[in-house]
């Protein structure tokens, strides 16, 4: 059955950088529900998001929307999926956002299996607040507020996800929409939380398009098996998010059924 | 007839547990009664107690002198001799010694717990109440026999003192203000309760979480604070009404989102159930300390609402009104109790009924605007899943649907808006018949001025010394000309707090309202009525 | 001679930077010089401005009507014709067109970046400023071949239009709120910086961090602000100065932690930059409707102090005083500011001085008491790490030796306690000088009451319309009595604020301070002078 | 060179309930104090605790402390040791307290390998707000606010540290107080972060010393070599801190040197 083709553009202001990182991942995340709205009703997506420059993306998408608060979506996110189960519920957060701000919310809808999903726009700074270092950014980085260089090394937010008992587990790029959009597609059908790292490139503060150009590959084109914990968890630490010598894994690291916390709440 | 009995023992003795099983007897026969549960923040050892009046009057305080004083430990002897009156009738722990003392057997049913059934048989043979008004609640405990001999022994180990009769055939009801908040919400349509575990607001988390089924509605408990609120805020704009429930501290970690509910016009009820403070402070005592805070917590100007119950009934009522309030008018709103009010067992006359209003809906025509700009200021709610339109909602400033501006006019706007917004739930709620009461001697030119639980002690002492009161149940928006009303021809005016700094009076200073003094209390134990009317009569 | 320049453009092509820069010539010329800078949420594009006012007097406010308007881009055009007069001079890009306007060629470094040094140009030859006086700003830029042939091209694009001679040889220098924050801190003594990005507090960690070295501190960015709150906490415990920035949401976050800093009595000092709210709100724009926020934040009664900047000197010499002050009384203090104070620029005399007072320290005899009952209500200070003493610190109610009580009697020992010290601050404060500024012509008997950054365009249009200016620094504790010995012979007097419910009038009705008309602007756009004096004359 | 043995008991009254397992945890504690007494002076150590019945640890210990608030005790020791970086940081914690509530600021300390100790009192329950489920709480406890069972399956805390970089982890068990002696000495010298998660039996909410006397075992009884984080993660995973039949390692399972934040901030 074919369905009308919504628009899903509100016609705001987009006031993103050009080139930013941001409308690979907006398109792929168009595409895909359009795809998806063969048999799920537009008006069944809730889109939210943190604040950062992440977060305009639920101003210009034409789906219901709330528009959270730094580092809160998720939690919201699970409030909303237990008032209406039926909604297809999905977080459009930052790294600084919901690997600092709001990692606490982050782990424990994982721990839940919650049935939502999260896109992390992971350009690896703070960049609406002009640009300081966030939880994944390399170590040598300079940011505003470490103009020597930061003096953390970055998180591996795949390994803290895979170990709070996320069900699905997946990396993307924003610079492969294609493949995004089919990450994102999987995302939002799987049922019980799903967690999806996108590397997303700050043409203002942290451009990554050669690295990831140059280091990511496909899981799906190796012998990868997304059903093996063990697999996943190995997969999860070949890059530490601060090396640029490494290959950068992208795809669906980990997938489970368990119940979903809606089911037993 | 009145008596003022407190039991004391440790923690995990079943002190508490004693004096709501005595409660119980006593309303049965048709008594008006009142405990006060006086526990420090621990899980066994340490010292409790029960402080329990009970009058064929309306009652709702205690006395710090007590005619009966039921001591279960050593401890509980040296701790109540300032409580003792020269009459004071002792039942002591038979290992014990005190002059004068009756001793008794008070048994643990296993080592450091549940003495209760011998505390209740020796209470009820003091009072001269028939052994078989006691023995239903000993039957429902668990290891009954065990209980039911241990209560037995305990009866028939003391003699009679007094000869308390049977008042009347109506059973008085009992419920404690959290009870009565539990209850009020659901009856105000409350479709997911959310919080994290605090005392003392821990209690109406509890009663709801155990009888969620019956009750038709679910229970989370999140991982802190601020996903409590955050999911609130989610369930509410997902069209189902939530409530919240924490104390200070918690509250404290609420005010972002508080300020994000004012924003994105999204129901919220949050009860936040003061203690003494600051910070970690005494949790398990009370005050009222929290009012200015929650008056003007979260940052930038949004309109809110804050009522205050006196009682159970009342905390019944305003639960119950709080979750429509909050509805009609698509904004915050906050129960503010404290321990006092939230753990105490009063004698209640609720008629519970269910009364959810219909918030103002979208009529399904056009185009759906979320922020709409309307003449009230109230825009027409609809919610995610509803065919061919989308619902947004945001933290930033925004235009009618919802969309992010930064333009000065359309900001001024969307201010203009929820100020006008703010005018209507003023224009609302001050003519609320509750939003102030008059109690005490209405026609006395001498007045107290009070808020939440002092209701009870105040009251009392009031009408025993020839004052009226008055009492706000709303504290936002404040109804300070029906106050000033009521006021013009007073000769005095005193104040009755339990806030270190007086917050309640700076409240009212800032709508003009003086009083020529002011009584506060702040070391976390409530008023005592005899303590009341000793400061009053100062004055 | 003054004159007023709007300079418009995209986000990111250096607009702020040429504000800078002119700013920088003009006052070297020895002008006095204000920068309003206007920005919206977002990097690359959208528009921005700045407003630049300066004149030979000192002036520290903008007007809505610009002299000259500097449109870099189309937008500009339409977004500044409302802010045109009939004679205003229009520059404009050589792409555009506008009748009557001067075009000139405003050249990008780089695509989308760096149109300042064009617009320096332009600018200079227009107010007949010689060529020199920009070149050391422009080769101190990156690419420095690259803009100076920008710079010298746009210069000799356009003919002079005035004729802006040098005033003196001395060059004023300039500032920015936020700068002089982060100095006052330094100097004031400061050991560690902590805080997390947030709009228009993050130029004080930005500029901290940057400069640490050289001004011998370190900074720390965590992963939110609740960790930035309890880790400066245990700095202060530890001995060393801390300080925390932040605006209204992440405040709001560290209202638990505040009350925490009242009740162990560990010094505190947060600067609380305000922007336009509720919620996330405009974030990039300015209010002043945190006020009762802060005033009253944090759960339970606890003494605190509230400091009010008006321009960039007094945020130097509050900054400094509130370190001291946090340290002198062990209590938080609150240097409550906003976007126009933080990020406006300035043309100040600071004379930068180290002043760091020595708190009352523990005299090293006896046993260590934390929380040692003395006359005034503060305790000596001591550190962990002091031989043979434990430092024993507490969020609970305590005894001196800051061990947990829940005794009725030691809770309101320790109230007491800090009630006394409340009193003790509250006498230090309200004699002291800077309480209350008195400007304006302070003989008049219309007086303008008003707060924070709206001291210079309040100030400039009082002087021009002969009203008394009445300004207090300190807001908590509040001076009451000095401002209504001020007030007392008035015969109208008007409150101005940014705030939509008029917070300062309802903080100064709370001592009993009416006004007779309230001026609010909430539309994120500080006060513009030709705004202010209409809406003051009307009264 | 014998150090004269302080006595480590403020005198205050003890309010734990008699057999609770933090009477273990204090004794290890402070035999692990005494014997490092011989090395650093009693006036460098600095504890600190959370809120709920394990923070009342500090009232007992005459050491310097700072009681502070639930969840918080991890930043505030972190400001302790930036201002001071001589004095020895212990943080006496809760699981309520730092798995819930505090959860974000463990793993930052960990990320940044912040030279403290973490102790964490993991009764698995919230006990001094009278029995509410906890993060490690297993699936089927009846807690006052999930009475018909928990709807979460329990976090595992140790997988979550070592996924956040933590340099040195370990689990102790309360009864066992030599054994946690000797697990709290070695934290409190691993320059850098140090987590130690102490199963502590709750007699009034959880009573588990029978599990734990049970099913523990000794990792230096076996060949576990704590510098390999693989075999550090696969043993954090034998024990899922839920079911009852399977063996619970104790000790250091992961220790590492890295430069601490100290250092480097
Ligand atoms: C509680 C709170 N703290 C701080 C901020 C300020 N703030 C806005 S965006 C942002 C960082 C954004 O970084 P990220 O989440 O990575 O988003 P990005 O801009 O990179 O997409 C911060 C700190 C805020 N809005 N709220
Ligand atoms: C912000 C805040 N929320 C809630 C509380 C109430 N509270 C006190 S102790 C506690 C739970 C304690 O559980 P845990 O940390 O496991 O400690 P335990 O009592 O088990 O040792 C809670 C929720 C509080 N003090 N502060
Ligand atoms: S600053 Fe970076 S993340 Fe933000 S819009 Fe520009 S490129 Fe995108
Ligand atoms: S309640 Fe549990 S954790 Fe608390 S003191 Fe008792 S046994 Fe220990
Ligand atoms: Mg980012
Ligand atoms: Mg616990």
């Amino acid at each position: 059955m074919a369905v009308a083709k919504k628009s899903l553009y509100t016609g705001a202001e987009i006031t993103w950088c050009r080139l930013c990182g941001n409308f690979g991942l907006m398109s792929a995340f168009g595409w895909a529900v359009h795809e998806l709205a063969e048999t799920i009703p537009y008006e069944k997506f809730v889109i939210l998001s943190g604040i950062g420059c992440h977060g305009k993306i639920v101003d210009y998408i034409d789906l219901n929307s709330f528009y959270s608060l730094h580092g809160r979506a998720v939690p919201t996110a699970t409030g909303i999926k237990l008032a209406n189960p039926e909604l297809k519920v999905i977080c459009f957060v930052g790294d600084g956002d919901i690997y600092a701000e709001g990692i606490s919310h982050l782990v424990f809808a994982a721990k839940r299996n919650t049935d939502i999903t999260v896109i992390v726009h992971n350009n690896r700074a703070y960049s609406l607040t002009t640009g300081q270092f966030a939880p994944t950014s390399p170590s040598y980085f300079k940011g505003k507020s470490t103009p020597y260089g930061s003096p953390e090394d970055p998180m591996n937010p795949l390994a803290i996800m895979l170990s709070s008992g996320a069900t699905f587990v997946a990396r993307g790029y924003a610079g492969f929409t294609d493949h995004l959009k089919n990450i994102i597609k999987e995302a939002i059908l799987h049922k019980g939380f799903s967690f999806v790292d996108v590397l997303q490139p700050c043409v203002a503060f942290y451009n990554t398009y050669d690295l990831y150009n140059r280091q990511t590959y496909r899981l799906e084109q190796t012998d990868h098996d997304p059903s093996d914990f063990e697999k996943a968890y190995s997969k999860a630490l070949e890059w530490d998010y601060n090396r640029e010598d490494v290959k950068i894994p992208i795809g669906i690291f980990y997938r489970v059924e368990k119940p979903t916390y809606e089911e037993r709440a | 007839m009145e008596l003022n009995i407190i039991i004391g023992g440790k923690a995990g003795a079943g002190i508490k547990e004693a004096g709501r099983m005595f409660a119980r007897v006593i309303a049965n026969l048709g008594y008006y009664v009142f405990v006060d549960v006086d526990y420090p923040s621990l899980i066994r050892g340490g010292h409790n107690f029960v402080n329990i009046r009970f009058s064929d009057k309306k009652i709702m305080s205690v006395k710090s002198k007590a005619d009966i004083i039921i001591a279960t430990d050593g401890r509980s002897i040296r701790a109540h001799e300032k409580d003792a009156k020269e009459d004071t009738v002792w039942v002591i722990n038979e290992k014990e010694r005190r002059e004068g003392a009756i001793r008794a057997p008070f048994k643990e049913v296993a080592p450091g717990f549940f003495k209760s059934s011998s505390v209740l048989g020796v209470l009820l043979k003091l009072l001269g109440i028939p052994l078989e008004e006691g023995l239903p609640l000993i039957l429902s405990l668990p290891q009954k026999e065990k209980n039911e001999s241990i209560y037995r022994e305990a009866y028939n180990s003391v003699s009679e003192v007094y000869k308390i009769r049977k008042l009347s055939e109506t059973k008085r009801e009992l419920l404690t203000g959290n009870e009565a908040i539990a209850l009020g919400a659901v009856d105000g349509g409350l479709d997911i309760y959310v919080a994290y575990p605090m005392t003392p607001a821990s209690p109406v988390l509890h009663y709801l979480a155990k009888n969620k089924n019956e009750l038709g509605i679910k229970v989370v408990h999140p991982e802190n604070e601020i996903s409590v609120i955050n999911m609130a805020l989610g369930i509410s704009y997902a069209g189902k009404r939530s409530m919240v429930g924490t104390s200070g501290g918690g509250f404290a970690l609420m005010t972002e989102a508080l300020s994000l509910s004012g924003m994105a016009e999204i129901p919220l009820v949050i009860y936040e159930a003061q203690r003494a403070g600051p910070s970690t402070g005494v949790p398990t005592y009370t005050a009222q300390s929290d009012l200015l805070f929650c008056l003007f917590a979260g940052h930038g100007d949004f309109p809110r609402i804050v009522l205050a119950p006196g009682d159970a009934e009342e905390a019944y009522f305003l639960s119950r009104e709080a979750l429509n309030l909050a509805w009609k008018f698509q904004v915050p709103v906050l129960l503010l109790g404290d321990k006092t009010l939230g753990e105490s067992i009063f004698t209640a006359e609720i008629n519970r009924e269910k009364r959810v209003e219909k918030p103002k809906l979208w009529n399904g025509n056009g185009d759906y605007k979320r922020y709409e700009i309307t003449d009230d200021g109230i825009s027409p709610l609809a919610f995610p899943g509803t065919e061919n339109i989308t619902v947004k909602v945001t933290s930033y400033e925004h235009d009618e649907r919802g969309i992010t501006v930064e333009d000065a006019l359309l900001v001024k706007k969307m201010q203009d808006k929820r100020l006008k917004k703010a005018e209507t739930i003023r224009n609302y709620m001050i003519n609320e018949d509750y939003a102030i009461k008059i109690e005490g001697n209405p026609q006395s030119k001498r007045v107290i001025i009070t808020w939440g639980s002092n209701k009870g002690v105040v009251n009392e002492v009031a009408e025993e010394t020839g004052y009226k009161v008055i009492r706000p149940l709303i504290l936002e928006p404040f109804p300070h000309e029906r106050i000033k009303g009521e006021i013009e021809r007073a000769e005095k005016v005193i104040g009755v707090e339990c806030s270190a700094s007086g917050q309640f009076i700076r409240l009212l200073s800032m709508y003009g309202i003086r009083v020529d003094a002011n009584i506060k209390k702040y070391d976390g134990r409530p008023f005592y009525k005899d303590e009341l009317k000793s400061l009053i009569e100062r004055y």
